[in-house]
């Protein structure tokens, strides 16, 4: 558990930065909001380095703010990864990871080997500083952060400048260490398919104040306006109920629906959390035959809404109590004749993407 | 050329230019770092204080300094109370007279590389775990070696070259107070030019010598301050 | 010399008002004036502090030999600046062993260091004493040490402590003038300067600078 | 036209950089590629920066770069955003703006207003550097290198720290600008949807050299494994043949086919691009009734491939001599019995976007 | 308290710290930027021959500087030839021999400004069409403020305290070449300990005063040295 409740800005300053939160004490919280919004200044509070800082901050158990009453940066064992990344230049790539080895919480029991070889730092390790290209440097710093040991992992958009490809090794690495070590991740992010894919919750903050926070479903939910608008989507929690190796499929049921989800190491029995994008989502009166869309789910419109692009709508579906959103455009609604109380089917492609459950529920 | 005296009074020079400059970052380098980090309104005035020595002539800092570390003065009260004696006409003295006399060169260079680093380094290595004297040693100073590294050279130099707070401090005891630049002094005092050009040749010489070889292992690792930032 | 910048002020004072010749005093260590004239300085007149530079200048053929003359002969005193103590030579060989210091002038810079040195020579005990010699670069500074404390002895131009033929302050013993090399200092009359300078420099054997010279404690040749 | 032969590299250093490629006169090229890849070394060499820079740079015409004689960074009018933007801490961030609107190439006809507003700058004129956050950074970055007047844009990864909702109003301006002033633009990415959405051309570099270059149809069709599994997709040419006003969209046709696409500002005859994500085709063996899924395209199977994802496969179906990917479960191949020489119908969700033809064909 | 020697040797030092403070700047702040950025190998000896004149006691050196510039030495003869006469007791002679004795504290707090600064900022405002010079005095300089802003206190505080180089090649000529550390000199060489008193405290006032001044200038505008850089 992190209590937050503390607030950022001195009187001189324009900005200031409010937050009152409780996030679990294990998985990973996206921080999300526009530029300048405060998410830096949240994440430097709670390393401990933010000036005028008061309120309470406490992380398993242990208060790191309390009133003014602060416990200094260097005790509070958090893995930083700040926006753009600071390395020492003094020391080479090897001595900018040993530096945090050293002083890492458990010496000895460090990962080193392992986070080199995640991060490919193996050809780097005996690089200048300057002589790294931007992603090289974003990659130094999350090993550095991690070799540290912390007990929160603080990732100021830690992937911006890295490639899908290893983008695509490291987010599943942090996500599965932030699971394991119950090591709970605040996770700032542009990018809202990352968000989708890695968070449990989101805090959406705006102009220093929470404008949202819960579970994604929730926030995806109730804030499709503006940022959210691309990635709107819903997240169904389901139980696998088959497993088809041939295909690398997983039949999943949630309601008295179920679904086809590409498996990656699957149990049946296991509570899993469905993610379908709405851009995924198509409608049709009836089950079509022989396409290759093999998810149909019925349900009954729940409301249609406009979006941001005009051609577009989205359309709310009850299935089985739980919503699922479908961008369609204005012209099948009315060819379609749908509207809120009919009954559709709503035509998943089988992509949308799958995830072991977070310990939000837990 | 060179004669005993001279060796002596070099060997001396020597001596005490390696310890005042070690004494100048001794203490220079904490006040320097206050300097840089504090926000104290007092910063202005001690800083412009740090620079006072230099305004005057040194042989009247030597004179003022006579009078404060002498069996009169504050602090030769203080000395004397303590069971050192007074510090005049020794090499401790010396030393004192040249640490004070050296300061502002040593303070100001340190103080600009301290604020040149910032505080992002400084905060990168406490989110890493380490303390304030753990990052101070592997952190802030490493990265304002540039700045200690000329403030070395010209409390070092200046050191070297002084003669004015040494010769009114000192006494020109051969082989316990008398330096070069003293010697120097008294020899072109004395008329004896050949004498003069021999000791300057060699101080100039060694010195040189030493500041070559500092600056080309500092270059051999700075070559790098300007690779690209891109 | 920087040493007699006292008296010559007064004496300047006189001169000027008796003639109505404008002068400019300018002081510096004999052997820094002597470098500044032998490289072009501006100079008329010099008032060494001793009488070998200006033999270097006549040397160097920047002054004819008649122009040079002894303006003033030092004494020597042996200086405390602690009251009421009855000083004499026995004092001087009393030091032998104990931790005071004793400030001298450097011998090879200033007359009075020499006359020092030959003083404790002549008294046999310039070796056992010498560990305990500071020096000062002329007999100014060999006076401050004396003056501030730091030494608590010290050999001193008379001129430094006397006036008016009294003591000014501490205990003193003077010095014969036959235990040392008389502290001549000389004067030189640089080549090509006339008129007004001349009058300067013959102006210094008058009987007024005389008495000026006697009572800042100088001899006159 | 550009003309790039160039080499960057000294003998000492273990990296260096070859790229031979003609980039035509407007229109954005993307370069993309690993990171450690050379991307921002190419366009320090462009900008005139690099060290060790030899061979031929002409640009619409001037040399920049020719054997070993090259043309000053400062005359090349280049517009460079760096990776992590450097803003000149001595200025606020006005001053930062008229640094470079003072050295226009043209001044007093600046768009300085316009910048202002498009990046949001207003509120932020008077602050000084420190004080911004990443995002506002970057944002100022842009606008100052905007605001040189630059006859080439270089940007490296410019809104990895833009939110997403600004991100969509600073593309299409950027976009905008370098098609109407005949401004080339290249485009440094990681992020392949932005890739998709914004190049004519692809860069695509590796370990230093070339590793495929062409209009994003050709990169995307034949690179399509690694980074581009995600982004595989087509691209197919099209004429506009008519306008849907009512519903915000517009009837193109290519071969004898023709799609519905949301519609911004074409009229019946533009030639236009039509981007088709692999993600967003579906398959049937015929036109299903009653669905949202309105562009329904008859095809032939030409091939079926394996992705790096194990359950899903890639059917390339070629559509009157164009091809369209499609991306599908194994299990639908299977049982729709798909297989090469096989008619399909390719379903396009209608979502998939169209985009005025660049100048690379022009 | 204050004679008009007095006064006239204050007047003197001021105008001779100031024009020898500027000089220093337009001489010392092209050399930092040539040893900072040059990648030649006479980088390191030229940076240890600038400190050189650290190392030789003032007296010394003006000695030297009064053999080379008097009327038998190599610069002397060529300023003759000119037609400027020769420099020594003369003002331009003063600001000379002070810019050569000071040279190296003003070169080296500038250069490791302009290696602090680093080689991104200049490349920026390359892209962003500064040339060279434009550059220089837009981005450059601006952010080496605080190491300009050192060198010139440095230079500035030693040029007003030193005394052995100016009492050689000045003369101590009152009203032309008699500035106030030689008067001060002077006052204590002839006992007049109360006038000495007096100027020094005038000296030390006057100097901690517009370093206060200096200081509390940047330090409004440097505060900033340590706000975050996250
Ligand atoms: N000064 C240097 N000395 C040696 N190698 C360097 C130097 N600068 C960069 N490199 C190397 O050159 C290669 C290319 O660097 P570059 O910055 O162009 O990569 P990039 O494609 O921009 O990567 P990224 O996406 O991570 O920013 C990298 O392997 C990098 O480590
Ligand atoms: N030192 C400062 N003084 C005044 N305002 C500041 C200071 N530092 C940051 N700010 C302002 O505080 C706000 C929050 O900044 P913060 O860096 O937390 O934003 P952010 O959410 O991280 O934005 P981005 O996504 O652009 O990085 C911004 O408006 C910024 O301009
Ligand atoms: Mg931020
Ligand atoms: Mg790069």
């Amino acid at each position: 558990m992190i209590e937050l409740a503390l607030r950022v800005g001195s009187p001189t300053q324009a900005f200031s930065l409010a937050v009152n939160a409780e996030i679990p004490g294990s998985g990973t919280t996206a921080v999300f909001g526009p530029s300048g919004a405060g998410k830096t200044t949240l994440l430097r509070a709670v390393a401990g380095l933010a000036q005028h800082c008061s309120g309470r901050i406490v992380v398993s158990g242990e208060a790191w703010l309390e009133g003014k009453r602060a416990v200094p940066a260097h005790q509070r064992a958090v893995g930083y990864v700040t926006q753009t990344p600071l390395l020492f230049d003094h020391l080479d790539v090897v001595g900018n990871l040993r530096f945090a080895q050293r002083r890492a919480r458990e010496p000895g029991t460090d990962r080193f080997d392992e986070l080199v070889a995640l991060f490919d730092l193996e050809p780097l390790l005996a690089r200048r500083i300057d002589a790294l290209s931007g992603g090289e440097r974003q990659r130094v710093a999350m090993a550095r952060a991690l070799l540290r040991q912390p007990r929160l992992l603080l990732l100021d958009e830690p992937v911006s400048a890295i490639d899908a490809a290893r983008r695509d090794e490291v987010l599943p690495y942090i996500d599965a260490l932030a699971r394991q070590a119950g090591l709970p991740v605040l996770y700032v992010s542009h990018d809202i398919d990352e968000v989708v894919r890695l968070a449990d919750q989101v805090l959406l903050l705006e102009a220093g104040r929470v404008a949202g926070y819960g579970t994604v479903t929730d926030v995806l939910g109730t804030h499709t306006a503006g940022q959210f608008a691309a990635a709107a989507g819903s997240v169904v929690d389901a139980t696998v109920t088959g497993i088809e190796s041939p295909w690398s499929l997983a039949t999943v049921a949630f309601s008295d629906a179920t679904l086809s989800v590409p498996a990656s190491g699957f149990d049946v029995g296991d509570r899993v959390r469905v993610r379908i994008l709405a851009r995924d989502v198509s409608l049709a009166l009836a089950v079509p035959e022989a396409t290759s869309i093999q998810n149909a789910l019925h349900g009954r419109i729940a409301a249609i809404e406009d979006t941001l692009e005009p051609a577009m709508a989205r359309v709310l579906i009850d299935v089985g109590g739980q919503t699922v959103l479908a961008r369609v455009t204005h012209r099948a609604v009315a060819s379609l004749s749908l509207a809120p109380g009919r009954d559709v089917v709503a035509l998943v492609k089988t992509a949308a993407l799958a995830r072991r459950h977070g310990s939000l529920s837990a | 050329m060179l004669g005993a005296n001279d060796l002596a009074a070099l060997w001396l020079t020597a001596r005490l230019a390696l310890v005042t400059t070690a004494c100048l970052l001794v203490i220079g380098i904490p006040i320097a770092w206050w300097l840089a980090h504090t926000g104290s309104r007092w910063r202005a005035p001690i800083a412009a204080l740090v620079a006072m020595p230099l305004v005057l002539p040194p042989t009247v800092i030597g004179f003022y300094l006579l009078l404060w570390l002498g069996p009169d003065g504050l602090v030769g009260g203080l000395t004397t109370a303590a069971g050192w004696g007074t510090l005049p006409f020794t090499f401790a003295g010396l030393v004192v007279a040249s640490v004070i006399y050296s300061l502002p060169f040593v303070v100001q260079p340190i103080e600009n590389a301290f604020r040149a680093m910032g505080r992002a380094p400084l905060e990168t290595a406490a989110t890493l775990g380490a303390g304030p004297w753990d990052r101070f040693f592997t952190v802030a100073l490493p990265l304002s070696m540039p700045g200690v590294v000329t403030a070395a050279v010209l409390g070092f130099a200046h050191t070297v070259g002084e003669f004015g707070v040494v010769l009114m401090i000192g006494g020109n005891i051969p082989g316990v107070t008398q330096v070069a630049s003293v010697r120097v002094y008294e020899q072109v005092e004395s008329l004896d030019y050949l004498g003069a050009h021999a000791l300057s040749l060699t101080l100039v010489g060694f010195s040189f010598l030493a500041l070559l070889a500092l600056y080309l292992l500092q270059g051999a690792r700075g070559a790098s301050a300007f690779a690209r930032e891109g | 010399a920087s040493n007699f910048m006292l008296p010559m002020q007064e004496v300047v004072a006189a001169f000027e008002r008796d003639t109505g010749h404008e002068v400019t005093l300018v002081s510096g260590s004999t052997g820094a004036l002597y470098a500044q004239i032998r490289n072009g300085a501006p100079f008329d007149v010099l008032l060494a502090a001793d009488a070998a530079r200006p033999q270097a200048l006549v040397d160097a053929g920047l002054v004819a030999a008649s122009d040079r003359k002894t303006y003033a002969i030092g004494k020597l005193a042996f200086w405390t600046r602690d009251a009421g103590l009855s000083l004499t030579d026995a004092s001087i060989i009393d030091l032998q062993g104990q931790s005071q210091r004793l400030a001298i002038a450097n011998p090879k810079l200033a007359p009075y260091g020499h006359a020092a040195v030959e003083v404790l020579e002549r008294l046999g005990v310039y070796d056992t004493l010498r560990r305990q010699l500071v020096m000062g670069q002329n007999v100014n500074q060999s006076y401050q040490f004396v003056r501030t404390g730091n030494a608590r002895f010290g050999f001193v131009a008379a001129s430094l402590v006397y006036r008016d033929g009294a003591l000014e302050r501490g205990s003193a013993w003077l010095v014969p003038d036959t235990w040392h090399t008389p502290v001549r200092q000389d004067a030189v009359l640089l080549r090509g300067a006339n008129g007004a300078p001349r009058a300067m420099f013959e102006y210094l054997g008058a009987a007024s600078t005389a008495a000026v010279l006697q009572r800042f404690g100088y001899g006159v040749p």
